[in-house]
């Protein structure tokens, strides 16, 4: 957005310069153009920085609880109102950041990690190893998500580790089509056969070429699927699965206070905004990108 | 003359399988190869020409090993390519090269043209950093790029440089034999001629031995010795350049000659224009592949598939006009 | 706005019903709705004492409490024009006696030994050894009786094809949706004969739907009314909360073979340390109360006890004396549902007071159960969220099932593996006694004893909270949470 | 055959683009006429600005993008001033266009007949049925055998020049009087080419419709036109009739283009290149656009562009050698021998 | 086609087999033991006992396997431990609401979807579409039991306009079909438009242009129809998201659908009801697959399903 645009009429020919750009620079620029892309990642920066600053300026212990301000309104003392606990729910939220971000991130990061590298190999060398991946695969997606969740943790147990490895089984078969879909494609490439051709071992090809050309999509995924990870979080805090008493997990806040919905609508709608902001933050941000990354990366 | 030979394609065959149907069983072949046989002479440019879809592509990549081939042996410095383990081959690379046709999309646009280029040696046990950077220099300048351009990535660079680019990273192993498939097609014809004479140059610098795959038939007889003409999967002629352009024999390559529009808007030729397209490879009539094409056709073509015949001793051709009994 | 006068009532309930065979039910909201169409020989009145319904009077308990007498009322004939007699009585008890049918509250009646017929309208029962509790067996819903000739008829399926005496007669039950009842044009008792024409009985899992329907007059009762709800619906004048108090007493159970809850002075101060007028404040919205004895007073010998006062510093004393002054690490277990979960999370921190950490950790009901069904030396409980409501309505299965060795799982629910000898000696004496003075006598002290023993931290003793219309009348919730809506009729 | 009217008058089109980054002219100004039966070709490098001059005729540029200048009369409208329902009622009715990529300018998911129906259909009053008849008939004048059963195939089902063939039949449908071919037959092998090109040959004789050939192979132009256009960097540098422009190249870069292509009949053992690369258009050297790459560079054209001048009758050529005072005798030098 | 059809439903028939395995397998591998919980909570270990034996549960893991494979091929999928229904009855009830609740719920999704996709695609970089997608990914963010549960709130409760539950009539169904559709609406919005924005760019739009066609006939006609193609292969995708989410949503809206009955399945160990339930899930699943595959033929005739 820094640069000026010469109007139409200007001599012909004549044009701003561009520096010799790398991806990574053309890349900075064109995202820098996302507005909302661009407003998305400064309240996702903002979040972050909650995560490690939260317990600074949360004006109260999340976990205190005061019998004497039980379910009160939003007022000058408690900005967001307090809960049935009579806990501030502002320092509740701003604690929840850290856990939600946790745990949508880990589970992300883990199911990211085994579907990318599946996906890759699975594309890449094909044959029976890449069918019994897609059969699997294809068994995984016959279940809905917030069902296989909820039967991972009913083996597993409740509790947020749990609610990790859960979303993270959830999220693989998902990177695994995604990122084996972009492998095929890139498989064909002429530049993956040149490198072929002057002898680069296949494990290099896949680490060297496919996996930098699946990154970009695999990125903008990755972002979207924090936002999923974190709502499969909450129902499943929701349904009790998830947080335990009293840690100050949004779905867990969102749960104990759809009791109250009609009564003391606050102490819903803060951790319902919270989700909705982070995880409409995190969906924008995934957009800005893949706008910044390749216009051709569909959703 | 046996001592020069560098490459021999005997009987190559590539079939593609198509697949079908719920199981997704083979339910026919594409034949894009159908026993095709060559040799090509230390130092010297065998131009293989013909039309989309003919194979030529197929061809030098089954060479290389890059398909699997189907049937047939490539004996390359006397050793049968098609039989050496995967990795064996990978190593053997360093000794074939290929230059690819689209100057776009046969390099990474993820990485710095230096890294392209650079990128062969430690595959090929070249580990020393410096040493890498040296000789990556050394072939940038020889393909007439700078060493600071190597820096950059292949975005910025004009199609012609890209091509160069392509060249280099063919270059840098100083392989024996280079197989290039359509490496100007894609390009203008102002810098066509410039990677053509830098082919050349290196050819005669290196010693190479180039297998020049393209449809462009002037292209080709400029710089090919010998000349291999493909239809269909099948070569249907090969000769000396000269002799094949000056006196084609078989009646396809005399059509797609006649076809060429001339750069002279007085030139009164005559012209063949054939009727009819090219059959589906999957699919190809059971006599010469030809005949449904042919202004020539016999009764006979239309059972009977040609077999190469000699001409002379550096003359071949398949079609039954030219049958000797 | 006011309602119109309607005739037809639809209750909004938290879950589905089960079945409509009253001797395979294991669920008090089912015996609600079984409890339109059928009648039992005795029944509960709104403070669950016993009376009589299809038996002419009160039966006479013999002295060694061995056998009971009944006389039946006459003239009484099933929906499905069967006569309501003695045969009919001891066809429903050799239903529920034989093994063969394995109906899940044959065991409730397992002192029974057989049936006489003493002519057509008494009935002798003669048990097995002493049982004085027999009465409340058969107040209990599972004593209902099935129409001897629907019995035979539909065999295993009488759970869809329910027929009684009582003034409603079944229509439709669409499992997930409804249950269908319609007036009993036929039924005996002309003086309390149904008042509306139909009743619908619809299962609405969400609470706030459910409170929704009631505001809407979707619905004109709803059960149970979360307290949370209750300041929803205060504003409503077309609404009235029901509120009295249950026979459902909360507590927390320890594993007494465990470390450190095997020393008295452990569990007295984990007592101490518990506000339980806070509790009802925070956790109940003031719908509870302090709990005074180890059950509710609603039960049959209830006495009250000096409980633990809301006391910190003496529980830290305790707390010292028995060695951990800094007190300890405990993993607290609980049913996933909102209420217990806050009843966890309350006990929690309460106990971070006196240095107690507890870690909560919740588990869906069937988990839960499975986990603490196994034998002592597998149990992995140290201490959980639970609860009891004696459906029989008396203090003998308040204790018993809970607090005896021989009720350790998986023969029945103690859970803690409490063991205490003085305790067997009171509870068999209420057990076998036919005298209901010295019953009364021994369930007194073996309250006081449970008590002073503390395997438990007493908690609560909620309130059912309904919400209802305000033009319906003769609609409620009786203690043991099962629904009593025969005499519902619209102003 | 050429009649002297003129059918199409473009003046001083300038084209720019705008891009986030900046703003890039594609085409500057750029004057020619095309007459009434006559046979225009426009020649010139991949990006010199053949394809956009098209397309701003027939005003199918991005439009928030792009921005033209200068004045196109087609039949004595302005075009580009023409409300944009009247610029349709003419697109593909008295104009009409073929495009380069006979794989992909059909659309894949209606039939060959349906296509051409609603070119039809869009222009003439007539019923479905009258449309599909007059279809079969344009079908079978473009050679395309078993007509009715190809109008029910859908493009997928058809080779690369027999979809060709459907363009142009499209393309003629209402009788156009221009017809724009842009690259019509790079696409396609030489064999499927030569046939295209007779075909084209042959319904302009029986059309007479005036038709710019867009291309960039010598040879087509060659075979196919009557006058020409060479473009660089999205200027014209040459304009000239066809026999005259292959024997007399006025401009070092029309001589350097016939010398680099490698002949088919006779053999050089070296070809002679035009050095370096067309410049991008982000970066146009300030005097001729070719200076940087011509071997007959003077002071002068590093500094000034030249203009477009007449050199001979019907000649015209954009270069400091025959500038001022028209300097034939430096031409010589540079015609090939 | 016929053919086709008939041959995907064959090849069902093994990766069905493979389903009923796992989730078998899986359903016992939790927790739980259903006759502890069906003999209910004041049963004594002869009760349970009973219990154990009524529901067949005494028996070897393979026996029972094998029996509820076998009853499964001939139609008959047991009894529901908690009600003692036929399983085939309780689905036969439950089926229709859900299947009529997914499909208005999908009907309105595809149709709001597209519409605001289009409409976002023609206006490419203006405040409209940026409003539309943002609109849009708002509704994907937002956790449909609170999105429901605020409907309730204003629409039933405050307004009174509409009924808080159950399937009576059609007003019954405005409320739930929202809170269930408004996340695939939005998903479908974006994809749409993204889908129209690369075909929008295609040499044959160009082509159409160039004819003479009107701007809303090329959209709506060529560029859209194209644009269709991964749109369906998407919304196919989303109807078993749909399946999923009705769990959450029939229990806000108390919707006497398969996603009630299967939470009150899973909480009651309810074996025979999750197995069938379960496996009607994933027949769902396929036959939305194959439907999406034939449609995508029907849209797209380069695509030959009998090849
Ligand atoms: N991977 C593949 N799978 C199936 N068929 C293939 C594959 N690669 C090529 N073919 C088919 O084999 C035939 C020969 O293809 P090839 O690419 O060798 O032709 P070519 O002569 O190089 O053509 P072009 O001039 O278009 O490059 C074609 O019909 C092509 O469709
Ligand atoms: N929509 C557009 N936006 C921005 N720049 C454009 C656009 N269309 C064309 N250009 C630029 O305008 C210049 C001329 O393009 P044009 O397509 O006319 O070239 P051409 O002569 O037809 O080339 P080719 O032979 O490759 O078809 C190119 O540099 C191209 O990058
Ligand atoms: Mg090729
Ligand atoms: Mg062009």
């Amino acid at each position: 957005m820094s640069q000026s645009v010469t109007p139409v009429s200007a001599a012909p020919g004549v044009t701003i310069p561009v520096a010799a750009d790398s991806p990574a620079r053309q890349f900075m620029r064109r995202f820098s153009r996302q507005k909302l892309g661009v407003a998305a990642f400064v309240v996702l920066v903002g979040l972050f920085l909650l995560t490690f600053i939260g317990p600074v300026i949360s004006p109260y212990d999340p976990i205190k609880p005061d019998y004497n301000t039980l379910l009160q309104p939003p007022s000058a003392g408690h900005w967001l109102g307090t809960d049935e606990f009579g806990r501030d729910i502002l320092s509740r939220v701003i604690y929840g950041t850290r856990i939600s971000i946790a745990v949508s991130l880990s589970s992300v990061v883990i199911g990211s990690v085994i579907g990318t590298f599946v996906g890759l190999t699975a594309g890449y060398y094909g044959g029976n190893y890449d069918s019994l991946v897609m059969r699997t695969c294809d068994v995984m997606f016959a279940f809905p998500g917030i069902l296989q969740a909820i039967a991972i943790i009913a083996i597993l147990g409740p509790g947020l580790h749990n609610v990790v490895v859960a979303v993270a089984i959830y999220t693989v078969p998902q990177f695994i089509r995604i990122i084996r879909g972009s492998t095929l494609a890139l498989k064909n490439m002429m530049y993956i056969e040149a490198a072929r051709s002057v002898g680069i071992p296949d494990r290099l090809i896949i680490w060297k070429h496919i996996f930098p050309g699946t990154f970009s999509i695999a990125l903008v995924y990755f972002t979207m699927r924090i936002g999923t990870a974190i709502l499969i979080a909450a129902s499943l805090s929701f349904l009790g699965l998830g947080a335990q008493p009293p840690l100050a997990e949004w779905g867990a806040m969102l749960s104990s206070g759809r009791e109250y919905l009609m009564s003391a609508p606050h102490v819903a709608l803060f951790p319902g905004l919270a989700i909705l902001i982070t995880c409409l933050a995190f969906n924008l941000f995934g957009d800005g990108l893949r706008d910044a990354l390749d216009r051709k990366i569909v959703d | 003359m046996e001592q020069a030979t560098l490459l021999e394609v005997k009987n190559l065959k590539k079939y593609f399988e198509i697949r079908g149907g719920l199981l997704q069983r083979v339910t026919g072949y594409v034949k894009a190869v159908d026993d095709v046989s060559f040799a090509v002479q230390r130092g010297e440019t065998l131009g293989i020409v013909g039309e989309s879809g003919c194979g030529k592509s197929t061809t030098g990549r089954t060479i290389l090993r890059l398909l699997e081939p189907t049937a047939g042996q490539v004996m390359f410095d006397k050793i049968d390519l098609a039989k050496l383990s995967r990795e064996e081959m990978r190593r053997k690379r360093k000794d074939i090269q290929m230059v690819f046709q689209d100057p776009y999309a046969s390099l990474n646009p993820r990485m710095a043209v230096a890294d392209i280029i650079g990128e062969a040696l430690p595959a090929h046990g070249v580990t020393d950093g410096a040493e890498i950077r040296r000789r990556v220099n050394e072939t940038l300048e020889l393909c007439g790029l700078t060493a600071e351009q190597g820096q950059r990535y292949p975005h910025e660079f004009s199609g012609g440089q890209r091509q160069r680019v392509g060249i280099a990273r063919a270059l840098i192993l100083r392989p024996k034999l280079i197989i290039a498939d359509e490496p100007v097609s894609a390009l203008d014809v102002s810098i066509q001629a410039q990677i053509i004479n830098l082919l050349q140059d290196l050819q005669v610098q290196f010693g190479l031995t180039y297998v020049f795959i393209s449809h462009d038939l002037s292209v080709v007889r400029h710089i090919s010795n010998r000349v291999g003409v493909m239809y269909l999967g099948r070569l249907v002629e090969i000769g000396f350049a000269e002799e094949l352009y000056e006196n084609p024999r078989h009646p396809y390559t005399q059509a797609l000659l006649s076809s060429i529009p001339r750069t002279d808007p007085l030139a009164k030729r005559e012209r063949v224009i054939l009727q009819g397209d090219v059959p589906s490879p999957a699919n190809p009539p059971p006599g010469c592949a030809f005949a449904p094409r042919c202004p020539k056709a016999m009764e006979v073509c239309k059972t009977v598939r040609p077999e190469m015949t000699e001409l002379s001793k550096s003359y071949q051709v398949a079609c039954h006009l030219f049958r000797t009994e | 706005a006011g309602d119109k006068k309607p005739s037809e009532l639809v209750i909004a309930q938290d879950a589905n019903p089960t079945t409509m065979d009253p001797h395979d039910t294991q669920d008090t909201l089912a015996y609600g709705i079984q409890k339109t169409m059928y009648e039992g020989l005795l029944g509960f009145d709104k403070d669950m004492k016993v009376i009589p319904v299809l038996a002419e009077a009160m039966p006479e308990l013999a002295k060694d409490a061995k056998s009971i007498t009944f006389k039946l009322k006459k003239g009484v004939k099933f929906q499905d024009g069967t006569d309501f007699n003695a045969e009919a009585v001891k066809a429903n008890i050799d239903r529920l006696k034989d093994p063969a049918n394995k109906l899940k509250r044959a065991s409730l009646y397992t002192a029974i030994d057989h049936v006489e017929i003493i002519d057509p309208y008494t009935v002798k029962i003669v048990l097995n050894k002493p049982f004085a509790p027999i009465l409340q067996a058969f107040a209990h819903p599972a004593g209902l009786m099935i129409s001897p000739k629907a019995i035979k008829e539909y065999g295993k399926d009488l759970n869809r094809h329910p027929v009684g005496t009582g003034p409603f007669q079944f229509v439709e039950w669409k499992d997930g949706q409804y249950v269908i009842v319609k007036k009993f044009d036929a039924y005996w008792d002309k003086a309390n004969a149904a008042k509306v024409d139909k009743i619908t009985f619809k299962p609405v899992t969400e609470s706030a739907s459910r409170v929704a329907m009631l505001k809407t007059g979707e619905a004109q009762f709803i059960y149970p009314l979360p307290s949370e709800q209750v300041e929803a619906i205060k504003g409503d004048s077309n609404i009235v909360v029901d509120q009295a108090q249950s026979i459902i007493e909360r507590y927390v159970v320890f594993n007494v073979t465990k470390k450190p809850f095997d020393d008295k002075r452990i569990r007295q101060a984990l007592n101490y340390a518990v506000d339980k007028d806070a509790l009802a404040k925070v956790v109940y919205k003031g719908f509870a109360s302090a709990p005074e004895s180890a059950f509710a007073p609603k039960v049959w010998g209830f006495q009250k006890q000096q409980m633990y006062a809301y006391d910190v510093e003496k529980a830290k004393k305790l707390l010292a004396e028995a060695g951990v002054p800094n007190g300890f690490e405990v993993t607290l277990w609980t049913p996933n549902d909102t209420v217990r979960a806050k009843l966890a999370e309350f006990v929690q921190q309460q106990w971070q007071a006196i240095g107690v950490k507890a870690t909560i950790q919740q588990m869906d009901f069937v988990t839960l159960t499975n986990q603490l069904s196994v034998k002592p030396e597998e149990s992995k409980l140290q201490v959980a969220i639970s609860g009891w409501s004696p459906s029989t309505g008396e203090a003998d299965w308040g204790i018993r099932p809970l607090l005896t060795k021989n009720m350790f799982p998986t023969a029945g629910f103690n859970v803690g593996f409490y063991a205490n000898d003085q305790l067997e000696k009171f509870v068999t004496t209420g057990l076998e006694s036919g005298d209901e003075k010295e019953r009364l006598n021994a369930y007194g002290e073996a309250q006081k004893t449970i008590v002073e023993d503390a395997p438990w931290v007493f908690l609560t003793v909620q309130d059912n909270l309904a919400g209802k219309r305000k033009n319906l009348s003769g609609v409620y919730v009786l203690p043991d949470a099962a629904l009593d809506v025969r005499g519902a009729a619209f102003q | 055959m050429t009649t002297q009217k003129k059918l199409l008058e473009v003046n001083d089109l300038c084209i720019a683009f705008r891009s986030q980054d900046s703003v890039v002219t594609a085409v500057t100004g750029v004057s020619f006429s095309l007459h009434e039966g006559e046979t225009l070709g426009i020649v010139g490098e991949s990006g010199c600005g053949k394809s956009v001059t098209s397309l701003s005729i027939m005003r199918l540029l991005p439009l928030e993008t792009s921005h033209i200048d200068g004045r196109i009369q087609f039949d004595g409208q302005d075009l580009l001033k023409l409300p944009i329902d009247e610029m349709q009622d003419i697109r593909g009715n008295r104009i009409s266009m073929v495009f380069q990529e006979p794989m992909t300018s059909l659309n894949p998911v209606y039939t060959i007949g349906k296509q051409i129906d609603e070119a039809i259909l869009l222009h003439r009053k007539m019923s479905a049925k009258e449309a599909r008849a007059l279809t079969l008939e344009v079908l079978k004048q473009v050679g395309i055998p078993r007509s009715e059963a190809i109008a029910k195939e859908y493009p997928h089902q058809l080779s690369g020049g027999m979809r060709q063939r459907v363009m142009i039949a499209m393309a003629l449908a209402c009788r156009p009087k221009l017809m724009i071919a842009d690259e019509p037959t790079t696409a396609l092998d030489v064999t499927i080419q030569a046939q295209i090109l007779d075909l084209m040959r042959q319904l302009r004789q029986e059309t007479g419709a005036s038709i710019m050939l867009i291309t960039h192979d010598l040879g087509v132009v060659a075979e196919m036109c009557e006058r020409v256009l060479v473009m660089y960097a999205g200027q014209i540098v040459e304009e000239a009739d066809v026999v005259s422009l292959f024997q007399e190249p006025k401009h070092p870069y029309t001589v350097g283009l016939m010398q680099s292509i490698p002949q088919l009949t006779k053999k050089v053992s070296r070809l002679v290149p035009i050095p370096g690369q067309v410049p991008p258009l982000t970066k146009m050297p300030p005097g001729c656009r070719f200076a940087p790459r011509c071997q007959h560079v003077m002071d002068v054209c590093m500094t000034e562009n030249p203009q477009l001048q007449k050199v001979a009758d019907g000649h015209s050529c954009r270069c400091w050698l025959y500038g001022k005072g028209g300097g034939l005798d430096g031409a010589s030098d540079i015609t090939r021998g | 086609m016929l053919i086709y059809i008939v041959r995907r439903l064959a090849a069902m028939i093994p990766i069905l087999l493979i389903v009923a395995v796992v989730i078998f397998l899986f359903l016992h591998m939790i927790p739980g033991d259903p006759a502890r919980i069906v003999a209910g909570p004041e049963a004594s270990a002869q009760d349970v006992e009973n219990t154990r034996i009524v529901l067949g549960l005494d028996r070897p893991i393979y026996e029972q396997f094998w029996e509820f494979l076998s009853g499964a091929l001939q139609g008959d999928l047991g009894y529901s431990f908690r009600t003692r229904e036929p399983v085939m009855d309780m689905i036969s009830d439950r089926i229709m609401p859900t299947l009529e609740l997914s499909f208005v719920s999908m009907v309105w999704a595809i149709g709001a979807g597209m519409l605001f996709g289009v409409f976002a695609a023609t206006k490419r970089g203006k405040w409209q579409d940026q409003l539309t997608m943002f609109g849009a990914t708002t509704g994907i963010s937002m956790p449909s039991f609170w999105l429901g549960l605020m409907l309730i709130e204003l629409f039933a409760v405050q307004l009174g306009w509409l009924p808080t539950g159950g399937n009576q009539s059609a007003e019954h169904y405005i409320l739930p079909a929202i809170t269930l559709g408004s996340q695939v609406a939005a998903i479908i919005a974006r994809f749409t438009r993204s889908s129209l924005l690369e075909t929008l760019g295609e040499d044959y739009v160009r082509t159409a242009r160039a004819k003479g066609a009107r701007e809303m006939r090329v959209v709506w006609l060529h560029a859209l129809r194209n644009a269709l193609l991964p749109v369906v292969t998407m919304t196919g995708m989303q109807f078993g998201f749909l399946l999923g989410g009705s769990v959450v949503v029939e229990s806000v809206f108390s919707w006497p659908g398969m996603g009630n009955m299967l939470i009150t399945s899973v909480s009651m160990r309810d074996y025979p009801v999750i197995q069938a339930e379960m496996l009607l899930f994933a027949i769902q699943f396929m036959l939305i697959n194959l439907l999406v595959d034939v449609l995508y033929a029907v849209i797209n005739p380069q695509i030959r399903l009998d090849s």
